[in-house]
């Protein structure tokens, strides 16, 4: 047996309240276009609290940014390159209709997120290790010389903290799609539902590829 | 001219050019509010009474151009409104040029009272004395939440902020004596943070400097604020939920302490309880439950504060004695 | 898996373009890493903000394929970074204009 | 794509419609009956009720909260509560009224049931998601009420930092997390109305036949889109900072307050719009069919919608013109404020020129509308007061503010609500309440909104600050004044609440168009039906074709 291609046609299957299948498609696109509009402002928001805090304590903030961990955060940014590569992998292969080819694909999706979410964790231990999380009362903070960079550490927590919430949303939400779309039939009639989870996915990715400037690269 | 006087008041007392000016400034803006309104208000009524179903009527339209007319009741009230956008920004920008031989008083704002000190070295605690034919600059910070000092009679106010100094001037013109608040809210007794702002001549306000109302009576009740700022009265008053000694009339008086020693309540010991309670000269049949306040009451606010308890103190002795 | 060459060839046909935006996302962020990792000039943040830009351009281009949508779909996508625009620029004018 | 240009779709016939297009089989209030037919629905008409009776009860929270207020006012000492407990209030009656009453008020409950009746659809376009949104909605009002019960929260409805995150000893935290939640219920909220728009438009209904009131719910969603992230995101920051010490905005630490009142006004300024655009929506449809009359300049009061809810991201600014931002910024911001006014005043002017010779009858929607136009300007010129600089570093924080957003959101929100819920409460219902009760109940609550709330106009030009439990016993008369309005008020709001509940059981059956309105949500019966349209809805080909035709085509009609 092939890649798994299936005999059965690739489709979406019309729900009721929809005329066509075309106006249902056009919705879920549009429907989560307008949702990562507002991920987009979202994140904004702590981008121009990084930019203000750039602006009114120079100094402060690129001693900060020395103490991130540049190249964790530049494999992962790999990494996440390499899923949304998968990611694509797994719609090119819906829409051909190879269940099983796309499966694969999904299932390394989502194992490339969580590689992304353990070397975050271990960023984060050896954040800890070095004394560089201000907000823990019983572990004297490493720049406490300079309080402004707190400031920049902590959001540095909040931006990276509500990304890795994002990335941990959508591998739940993959593993679920992963083993729905495992069993027969289901290209037939929820094809782009992997559309639109990976238009998601890679957005997650360019909120990734905007914040790793931003928090790592921008301020050294 | 006292601001209670009056039991219903429909305009504020104005004590610089620039509060006139504003005052005309918002006079000529609601003429031409009433202009662009008054219309409309008397065009719907007329039309619900012309117009009423069943009423006969010409309702027949002749073919206007509506294009016109929408681009012109769009752009007249637009323009005419710009002319008071650029009086209101000059007056603003006035306001913000502080001239160079203005007399700089500072301003702090914290939870819950104004501490203003003049050039001399006098300060004053919500009240606020003031020359007026002088330009005069406040110079303003917070000690901790964001408070803002606004004083009516000038049309004025700007934010105290913790982190950084605000400043606003003004000349006033007019003695009397008026408001001042705190506008932004900052917790609990927000609406107590204000005070009097008093303006006199340059002759009388030398003189209030030399008789430094500011240091001398003013201390005690200065003290007073301390006390509640520290919200001391929250254990100490009567009716506390805290059970905490009583301080009016301990000035002076003997206290016997829980080791069975009795000592005079001076001075010397006022202090050392309020900076350091821990367990020293703890009063009989009281427990030890009071934070202490060393490095977190400045010294002056101290000095106030002792000043407050004296002068309790002397009532209660003097109420007692005759 | 993809056991015959037609397949590795339909395969291909599918993936080249995935396989190519990958692959210049990865130059990109090459370049970025090496400026932020040498610092070779004054101001280098400005070549960094552009090259991060171009990787968002080229994500939303062609791995979000916002090139084969429909006009509607395109404004979308436009309109989100237009008002991050008016949130950045409004702002800065208070603190770049701070005295 | 399916937007744009004005084509006739097919089979387009006479919109007056005939009886035998309305429907047969049950209603949607009556296809079901269990519980939990009406908590697991999807149809968007019943998710509208279940939203109109829980903004109901929040309004009731903010109405009583604002009772008690006024009450507390009545004595300038402060005699009649705790200052700690006037705090309380009117925090609480500023988040419920805003982010509990308002801010969902006509969308989630008139949106919900009316665009896809309008637009001549089934249902939204997301079904479950308008479900999920109402669950999300009281779920985040379960986390404000645990904070209201736990103690309540003193921080005024701003939230402002480091009052918020160092000082207070509230609860503020569950009141952060709950409006925070509350953001993405309005959040899902606006996406399915703007896919709704954009995708369910039944064939030949152009973007040029829909009714206003659609063009002011996609303004007002794209609002919800682009406005509510950033306030979700400020709110996280402030929750990190008080609940963990993670903070960004912290002064001790070198950090600008400033900068959180900066995010939280660009949401906080365009939910003014958020608020005012749905009731520009009712107004708009009002008016037009209470003169019988086409509505004047339709194609300028569509780009209106659009054009308010784009300019208004320009002037939040004009909230902070003494609060810290520099002066050059304020003057910027001054300017784009005096910007706003323009599409503002065009809608002014188009209502009074739809009613220019058309057929008048003042029944009671109208008579809310009416008030509306009246307080409505008044609010947005006082609006103009504020932007000018001069006299905002005067009136900044004082009861003039406070008068002027409640000329707003009251006289502008609160009665376009009640005027849309009078106009269709017929076809919500399928039954009519009593004319004349409607009649009083719009007068009361014009006379005593004006009693309650002009007096502090005067007030706030006097000085008096806002949020002040003890006050100088000179305001006292214009503050017992204002009270005594507020009891007139309580009553205005009480009457529709009875005498509508009343209807529910014992009014008369209401016809599918009692007012002889058009509009594709009056050809299907009162109550429609559960799927809308039994036949397929034909769009009319131009909106408001009312028996008297104005000006723009030149032509004469009868």
């Amino acid at each position: 047996m092939s890649a798994g291609a299936s005999d059965s046609a690739v489709g979406v299957e019309l729900v009721s309240h929809f005329a066509t299948v075309e106006q249902q498609k056009h919705a879920a696109v549009l429907g989560m276009w307008a949702w990562l509009l507002t991920e987009l402002l979202l994140f904004a928001g702590l981008f121009l609290t990084a930019l203000v805090l750039r602006i009114i304590h120079p100094e402060a903030v690129q001693e900060a940014a020395r103490h991130l961990k540049f190249w964790i955060g530049a494999t992962n940014t790999v990494v996440l390159i390499g899923s949304s590569l998968t990611m694509s992998g797994a719609i090119q292969l819906s829409r051909l209709g190879w269940q099983r080819g796309m499966v694969r694909f999904m299932l390394a999706t989502a194992a490339l997120g969580t590689l992304f979410l353990v070397l975050k964790g271990y960023e984060y231990y050896a954040d800890y290790q070095e004394h560089m999380m201000p907000f823990l009362s019983d572990r004297p903070y490493e720049l406490k010389d300079s309080p402004p960079s707190r400031l920049f550490v902590n959001l540095y927590y909040v931006a990276t903290g509500l990304h890795g919430l994002h990335l941990m949303t959508g591998i739940t939400i993959l593993l679920v799609m992963t083993w729905q779309a495992s069993r027969a039939g289901f290209l037939t009639r929820h094809q782009n539902r992997i559309e639109i989870f990976g238009l998601y996915w890679h957005f997650i990715d360019l909120i990734w590829i905007l914040a790793f400037p931003t928090l790592y690269v921008l301020n050294r | 001219m006292n601001p209670t006087d009056l039991a219903l008041r429909l305009w504020p007392a104005a004590a610089s050019a620039t509060a006139v000016e504003t005052d005309w400034l918002i006079l000529a803006f609601t003429v031409l509010t009433l202009l662009l309104t008054v219309p409309v208000f008397v065009a719907i009524t007329w039309f619900a009474i012309r117009y009423r179903q069943g009423e006969p009527a010409d309702r027949s339209h002749t073919g206007t151009r509506s294009m016109l007319i929408e681009i012109s009741w769009m752009l007249i009230p637009f323009l005419l409104t710009l002319i008071f956008f650029v009086w209101g920004a000059r007056l603003f920008f006035i306001s913000k040029q502080v001239p160079g031989d203005a007399m700089v008083v500072e301003a702090i704002g914290r939870q819950w009272m104004w501490k203003f000190q003049h050039p001399t070295g006098q300060s004053e605690i919500n009240d606020l004395h003031l020359p007026i034919g002088q330009p005069i600059k406040i110079r303003m910070i917070s000690q901790d939440v964001i408070h803002n000092l606004y004083l009516p009679a000038l049309r004025m106010q700007m934010a105290t902020l913790p982190d950084r100094y605000t400043e606003m001037w003004f000349k006033a013109d007019r003695t009397g004596t008026y408001r001042l608040y705190c506008s932004e809210y900052c917790g609990t007794d927000h609406s107590k943070m204000d005070g009097t702002l008093t303006l006199m001549t340059q002759a009388d306000y030398a003189a209030w400097l030399q008789n430094a109302g500011a240091q001398q009576g003013g201390q005690a009740g200065a003290g007073r604020v301390v006390y509640e700022s520290y919200a001391c009265g929250a254990c100490h008053d009567p009716g506390a939920t805290v059970r905490a000694p009583s301080l009016a009339g301990l000035y002076g008086r003997e206290v016997k302490l829980a080791d069975g020693r009795t000592i005079t309540a001076d001075e010397t010991y006022l202090r050392d309880k309020i900076l350091n309670p821990n367990r020293q000269k703890l009063a009989a049949d009281y427990k030890q439950v009071m934070p202490a306040f060393r490095n977190v009451i400045p010294p002056d606010d101290l000095d106030r504060l002792v000043a407050y308890l004296k002068s309790t103190g002397a009532t209660a002795q003097q109420e007692a004695k005759p | 898996m993809f056991g015959t060459h037609d397949e590795r060839r339909i395969l291909w046909r599918h993936m080249r373009e995935p396989v190519l935006t990958a692959g210049a996302l990865l130059a990109m962020l090459g370049i970025n890493v090496a400026l932020g990792a040498t610092l070779p000039f004054p101001h280098v943040w400005i070549v960094e903000l552009i090259v991060a830009g171009a990787m968002v351009v080229t994500i939303l281009l062609f791995s979000m394929e916002v090139r084969h949508d429909p006009p509607l779909v395109k404004l979308f996508a436009c309109i989100g970074f237009f008002w991050v625009g008016i949130l950045f620029t409004m702002t800065l004018v208070d603190y770049l204009s701070r005295g | 794509m399916t937007s744009g240009t004005i084509t006739d779709g097919p089979a387009l016939r006479d919109p007056h419609t005939p009886d035998s297009r309305i429907g047969h089989g049950a209603d949607y209030l009556h296809a079901e009956h269990t519980l939990r037919s009406w908590f697991f629905t999807t149809d968007h008409k019943r998710i509208a009720l279940l939203y109109l009776a829980s903004i109901t009860a929040f309004f009731v929270i903010g109405a009583v909260t604002a009772g008690l207020v006024r009450l507390a006012l009545v004595v300038p000492d402060g005699q009649v509560f705790t200052n700690d407990t006037y705090n309380k209030l009117f925090t609480i009656h500023g988040v419920v009224m805003v982010w509990f009453f308002l801010i969902p008020s006509i969308p989630a409950t008139f949106g919900n049931f009316l665009i896809p009746l309008m637009i001549g659809a089934r249902d939204l376009a997301f079904p479950k998601l308008n479900l999920a949104s109402w669950y999300v909605f009281m779920t985040g009002a379960l986390f404000t009420l645990a904070s209201v019960v736990l103690g309540g929260v003193d921080t005024g409805w701003t939230f402002y930092t480091p009052l918020s995150t160092a000082f207070s000893n509230t609860w503020v935290v569950p009141a952060l997390i709950g409006v925070t939640i509350v953001g993405f219920s309005s959040i899902l909220t606006g996406l399915n109305f703007v896919v709704t728009i954009h995708t369910m438009r039944a064939p030949g209904m152009t973007w040029f036949r829909l009714p206003i009131f659609v063009w002011t719910h996609y303004a007002t969603s794209l609002i919800f889109l682009l406005a509510t992230p950033v306030i979700t995101v400020a709110l996280v920051l402030l929750i990190a900072e008080r609940a963990f010490h993670i903070g960004v905005f912290d002064p001790a630490y070198g950090g600008d307050p400033v900068l959180f009142q900066h995010l939280f006004w660009f949401y906080s300024h365009p939910a003014v719009y958020i608020m005012v655009l749905p009731g520009m929506g009712v107004i708009s449809e009002i008016v037009p069919a209470f003169a019988q009359k086409k509505l004047f300049g339709y194609k300028f009061v569509a780009y209106a919608a659009i054009g308010l809810a784009s300019v208004t991201f320009f002037v939040w600014g004009h909230h902070m013109f003494v609060n810290g931002q520099s002066d050059f910024a304020s003057l910027a911001f001054s300017v784009l404020s005096f910007a706003v006014a323009v599409p503002s005043a065009v809608k002014v002017y188009n209502w009074t020129a739809t009613i220019h010779k058309g057929s008048l009858k003042l029944d009671t929607p109208m008579l809310y509308a009416m008030g509306y136009i009246g307080l409505f300007v008044l609010g947005g010129l006082t609006g103009l007061y504020l932007a000018t600089l001069a006299i905002n570093q005067h009136v900044h924080a004082t009861y003039f503010v406070v008068a002027h957003f409640h000329y707003i959101m009251v006289g502008g929100t609160v009665l376009a609500f009640l005027g849309g819920l009078h106009f269709w409460w017929p076809k919500i219902t399928g039954r009519m309440y009593i004319e004349a009760w409607g009649r009083i109940s719009a007068f009361l609550i014009f006379i005593g909104f004006n009693v309650t709330f002009f007096p502090q106009f005067i007030l706030g030009y006097l000085g008096m600050p806002r949020r002040y439990h003890v006050y100088p016993p000179e305001f006292q008369f214009l503050n017992i004044l204002s009270s005594a309005g507020s009891t007139i008020l309580a009553v205005g709001y009480i009457f529709p609440m009875v005498y509508l509940v009343y209807s529910i059981w014992f009014g008369k059956r209401a016809p599918a168009n009692p007012w002889d309105a058009r509009g594709l949500e009056w050809t299907v019966s009162s109550p429609p039906p559960a799927h809308n349209f039994v036949t397929e809805p034909v769009a009319p080909k131009v909106p408001y074709d009312y028996p008297i035709q104005a000006q723009e085509t030149g032509r004469h009609h009868s």
